[in-house]
């Protein structure tokens, strides 16, 4: 019943179950055809959908957008691809003004049921733009979700929630994790799609992350468990909306809160819920929301990532910090 | 810059209301269809000008008045079928009209009650799009859907779709992104530009330097040049291009060269950039005067028929005027209530939230003291 | 030495000395030319200046930023006009992509001095589109800077040192208040562009805001002296770089802070705010840094943008809860 | 598809090296400037074949071979004057080889040490630009500001811009706005696309049914394909469209109709979407020998020309590798350099929490825990 799979090939199976379950899924996207996507995401599916339901575009991010919301009017369901973060700029005017406005502005008539699949966040040693973390200019947007697996098994089950959504759905892969494994059960009862997880429960202080950076914060909390420290690692999961239930439950347990991405910090997802949980948790909190991320500066060029991302020392030390309160 | 020649022009009813013929373009109407355009013509020009006057009234914040492009929008507009769909602009009130759009509706968006005002499915015409050319992309995303339908019922016809745009359009990116994915798909669609030489206080030659149908052939497909202010030219141009379009014969332009007679909306005062002469030789052109010209000269329509079109007219316009005025204003709620389909825990905090914060202030003792109000402010402390 | 001005003129005088100074400076943007832009910042400026150096451009924002890029490039200071709020995200990518690296990715090779105009906010009873507040998406883009004016006396000044600033600067007008007035000394030496302003002592909470809701604030301050409230109001002024210290010497001193924008306020200003201020004072704080703002949904209609806006009642109320812990 | 007839295409020596004349186009070139543009075709080819061994080698991270595209590049790129400027994609290696940049700079993207690699306003060639199209329209505001000085220092010339882009690219909205300004300013600027016939994975047809040359037209502009494989037709035609922008002429578009003999980097599989034999017809019409078998037979080089020629690229590969393997990683306060040209609080903060950060490291005992390295993390716990 299960299987061992990357994260690649867990969304590509959660695709074709999508596509196989819904006939009105369409994939539309630069190279997604023959080649199956650079991260070979869609690997087989044109091949065995055929060209109508995996659409090869033009290469034009703004055409692919605008030309999905027409689809969605049209009852289906557009599964976009973006190459690279760094090209979903191009289709930003499509995505704010039409995207996530038409279900609002057509007072409920419409539904935009679509999802912009975006691999993002650096690590794999590209060229510039191909390792950004543009989440937030997207989780700031009224009308848009915001989701990202941060694993195989979330990656196979989310894709298909995001697709059965009825409304827009950014979604955030971890191109660094792709070729990261785990054992997929395609019998189980998933999770659902707009709520966070703890992925390691601890009780001194709470590390919130997502994506790619739930790995290192798992790594980091495993590090520190030998000297006594117990940090409860939360996968947000869900960007838009921000799980903060579930983190607030947590923080009111430790006191304490790190939040790790990979975006720039300022203005980052670290913000939002550095003000959220004070606002909620003000009289628990001992010490001050920390964030470790990216700095406010371009994406360096790749001999620099490793020091531009945040590292299981960046968190540890912003742990330390917090555990110092 | 190159302007075009007369021989570019397709035109079958001259401005003094003569019926001219067109090697490629025919028509085949009936008379009570010629007539029915007339009523047509000036029913959509008493709407917009009823609403230029409701918006002086200070019923609605802004009006972009058609005036001058009747014959643009009622020929394309009564061109289409019912299973077409059309993709407006902010100016496609005659398309509105003919597609069977009260025209109340569309007043919604312009008093600011709403930021739609109809359901785009009822009748296959999308909402206004205030973003320049944005709707261009999704009338072709809207004509591969379509053609998807039409391959997995095996139909060997499809609907089309019609894609409207202005000349200051033709520069957008999207615009061209999408003449770029219908000749790549060969999707169902005829891109409909409205060339009515400015864009607010632009003049064509900002845009173009050659007429703008011949954008069309760099991609691949057929572009025509009509005289926008011939309803019957529009009529026949358009009904051949979609249909050409359904029949498999993919995308293809028409540019419709008319004229913006008004200001670009009621906040513009034209007076700062073109002369008030120039609209002169324009208005000899008018797409109204013509047809009853035509009218008249075929004997097709006599004095009565004349007459009840302007009743037929005036009773819309009092009706739209009533109506206009009687618009509620949203509740404050709608905020909220249509952001997503499903709900979203901000969304959903914030609301109740908002609802607790307006209650607040029915509970205060002073019922004067309503948010927003100055008033209330003044109590407040 | 001294005229009564509105914002509009102020901003349009202050164009008009930055182009007397600087041959290089040149406008770009749709409708600036013998219209004076919709909202006549521009106004006579074409006539006086010429059309080389106020250019009306082909209706295209990704063109007009694309081609100011190269202007920069060849020495020229471009100042892009974009007629409202709503129609930046066509120049998005331009923007993010290239502006804002231009400096960073020529290893300073390349200066992109360059000023985008955008008149933003509500207030005005405008459609849709017209009534945005997008400063988060360029305050979290690293490269670019971002600053507000609140009133015509700073319009004057910073739209001239915005101009000559040798980085990209995102100059958000606050459209509901290009018709307030002020006296202008054009004499006067003006405060330096990346720092904020006290513009209400007070002792009690200090409240954050910039742009429209300065106006706004200050009403609300003076609502509540007669309570024996007070409120130190704080000027941003500048978005990116943030005045945080101004903003943490405030709240050293009051231990409260509200901060009010018409942005929404997840993922807004407000967030980065209660972040950073949080973390630098954080055994000084009172109560939880208070957020005002737009809320998670497109711009309404404008028969209920007062619903929408912050007004003085909200923002009292948030002063209200501040006083109250 | 429309994919143009042989008369469409400028071609002024034959695959065979046969010299053929052209209506519209002559070339003027010395004995020598046919030796020399062989032996730039040659050590391009080199210089990029190198490139592509250190990738493999581990030394570069990526690399986007120019392989079947020196003629489009060597003969444009040898038609640029002094004063013109050039803004290429990232596939540019013989333009910038042309205009003098150290090949060993190109490097430096490619192997992660810059995100640019040489100073711009040096050779008067732009940095490269990953996102498709960006760079059509700075071609355009640097040729509009180019226009300007023109103005200013009331002279009758100005330089001239080149901007390079691919098939893919023309879909791209900023492409085609860069038509439309160019043609509303009369920029002096050359587009000159590459047609290499893929766009990573799709082939041309998903871009266009037609020529891509005769886009130009329907802007406003002149278009012309010129064999992409023919170095001297591509010189003659290039030449004589930048000479027409500088004395005014305009904008124009050429299309080099070319094709990509490699993968579209280093990254890429084309087993997955092109059949290795497509590539033989294009083999056939390669760049280099055709102006090598044309030296032979019109006796304008002998062996030994052939051969110093071969040794001067061994050399150039030689000391390209080895420069390669010395390019140092850059110091990581450059993360925090150039962000700004002016202070910005924020940045500052932030480099100099990182300086401390990175010092805390340093002066701990173990000094193998240094960040990003495992060993760190463990001897951290
Ligand atoms: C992307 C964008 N930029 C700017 C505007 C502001 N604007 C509204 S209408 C208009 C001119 C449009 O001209 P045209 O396309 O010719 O249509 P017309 O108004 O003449 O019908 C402009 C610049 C906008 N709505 N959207
Ligand atoms: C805006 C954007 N979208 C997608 C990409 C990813 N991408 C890089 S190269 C390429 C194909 C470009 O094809 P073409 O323009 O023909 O140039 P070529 O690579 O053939 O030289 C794509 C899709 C990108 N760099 N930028
Ligand atoms: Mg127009
Ligand atoms: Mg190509």
């Amino acid at each position: 019943m299960t299987e061992t799979v990357t994260l690649a090939r867990a969304l590509n199976l959660g695709l074709r179950r999508a596509m196989e379950e819904d006939d009105k899924v369409v994939l539309l996207g630069e190279d997604i055809g023959k080649l199956g996507g650079v991260f070979r995401v869609t690997d087989t599916l044109q091949k065995d959908f055929g060209e109508h339901r995996v659409i090869d575009t033009p290469l034009a991010e703004s055409g692919i957008l605008g030309a999905a919301v027409g689809l969605a009017m049209r009852g289906y369901r557009p599964v976009v691809e973006i190459q690279f973060d760094g090209f979903v700029y191009p289709a930003f005017d499509q995505i704010v003004s039409q995207v996530a406005k038409m279900h609002a502005r057509s007072q409920g008539d419409l539904l935009m049921p679509m999802v912009i699949r975006i691999p993002y966040g650096g690590g794999i040693g590209a060229v510039e733009h191909h390792s950004e973390s543009p989440e937030a200019y997207f989780a700031h947007t009224a009308g848009l979700r915001v989701v990202s697996p941060s694993n195989p098994v979330d990656g196979y089950w989310m894709v298909q929630q995001a697709i059965r959504c009825n409304d827009p759905v950014v979604f955030f892969e971890p191109k660094r994790r792709y070729w990261e494994k785990a054992e997929l059960d395609v019998a189980a009862t998933p999770d659902p799609l707009f709520a966070g997880r703890v992925a390691r429960p601890g009780r001194d202080v709470t590390l919130v992350c997502y994506g790619p950076m739930v790995r290192t914060c798992l790594d980091a909390a495993a590090a520190v468990a030998a000297d006594g420290v117990e940090v409860e690692v939360i996968d947000l999961r869900t960007l838009s909306p921000l799980d903060i239930d579930l983190v607030c439950g947590s923080v009111l347990r430790t006191g304490r809160l790190v939040v790790a991405h990979e975006a720039s910090t300022f203005l980052g997802m670290g913000a939002e819920l550095a003000a959220m949980v004070t606002e909620r948790c003000f009289y628990t909190l001992e010490a001050p929301v920390l964030r470790v991320g990216g700095f406010h500066s371009p994406y360096p060029p790749s001999r620099l990532e490793e020091h531009y991302l945040p590292d299981l020392d960046r968190v540890l030390d912003a742990v330390d910090r917090s555990l110092a309160y | 810059m190159d302007t075009g020649t007369p021989g570019e022009l397709v035109q079958l009813l001259t401005p003094e209301g003569e019926r001219v013929e067109h090697p490629d373009y025919a028509i085949d109407l009936s008379d009570s269809d010629y007539r029915a355009l007339y009523r047509d013509l000036t029913l959509v020009r008493r709407i917009d000008l009823e609403a230029t006057a409701l918006q002086r009234q200070g019923e609605l914040g802004l009006w972009a008045s058609l005036l001058g492009q009747e014959a643009a929008q009622v020929g394309s507009g009564r061109a289409l079928e019912a299973d077409d769909y059309a993709f407006p602009t902010y100016r496609e009130h005659g398309v509105a009209y003919a597609r069977g759009v009260d025209p109340l509706r569309l007043l919604a968006l312009f008093r600011g009650v709403s930021n739609g005002g109809w359901d785009p499915q009822e009748k296959n015409f999308a909402l206004y799009t205030i973003v320049i050319g944005n709707q261009c992309l999704h009338a072709v995303g809207y004509a591969m859907g379509m053609q998807m339908d039409q391959a997995r019922a095996h139909a060997d016809h499809s609907g089309a779709v019609i894609a409207y745009f202005g000349d200051g359009a033709s520069s957008q990116g999207d615009v061209n992104e999408a003449f770029i994915f219908a000749a790549s798909f060969n999707a169902p669609v005829v891109f409909f530009c409205q060339n009515n030489q400015w864009a607010i206080s632009e003049p064509l030659e900002k845009q173009t330097r050659v007429p703008l149908y011949r954008r069309a052939a760099g991609f691949g497909f057929d572009g025509v040049r009509v005289d926008g202010n011939d309803v019957l030219a529009v009529h026949a141009v358009t009904s051949k291009h979609l249909a050409d379009a359904r029949a498999g014969g993919g995308p293809s332009m028409i540019e419709a060269f008319t004229y913006r007679m008004g200001a670009h909306t009621t906040s513009d005062d034209p007076s700062r950039y073109r002369l008030a002469s120039d609209l002169e030789a324009w208005r000899l052109k008018d797409p109204i005067e013509r047809v009853r010209s035509f009218l008249w000269r075929q004997q097709l329509a006599d004095q009565s028929f004349f007459d009840e079109v302007d009743a037929d007219a005036e009773a819309l316009a009092i009706g739209l005027r009533q109506g206009c005025r009687a618009l509620p204003d949203p509740d404050p709620d709608l905020m909220f209530a249509n952001v997503y389909a499903e709900p979203h825990q901000q969304v959903e905090e914030q609301r109740s939230a908002f609802a607790d914060y307006l209650a607040s202030f029915d509970a205060s003792l002073d019922s004067a003291a309503l948010p927003g109000s100055a008033a209330g402010a003044e109590v407040r402390s």
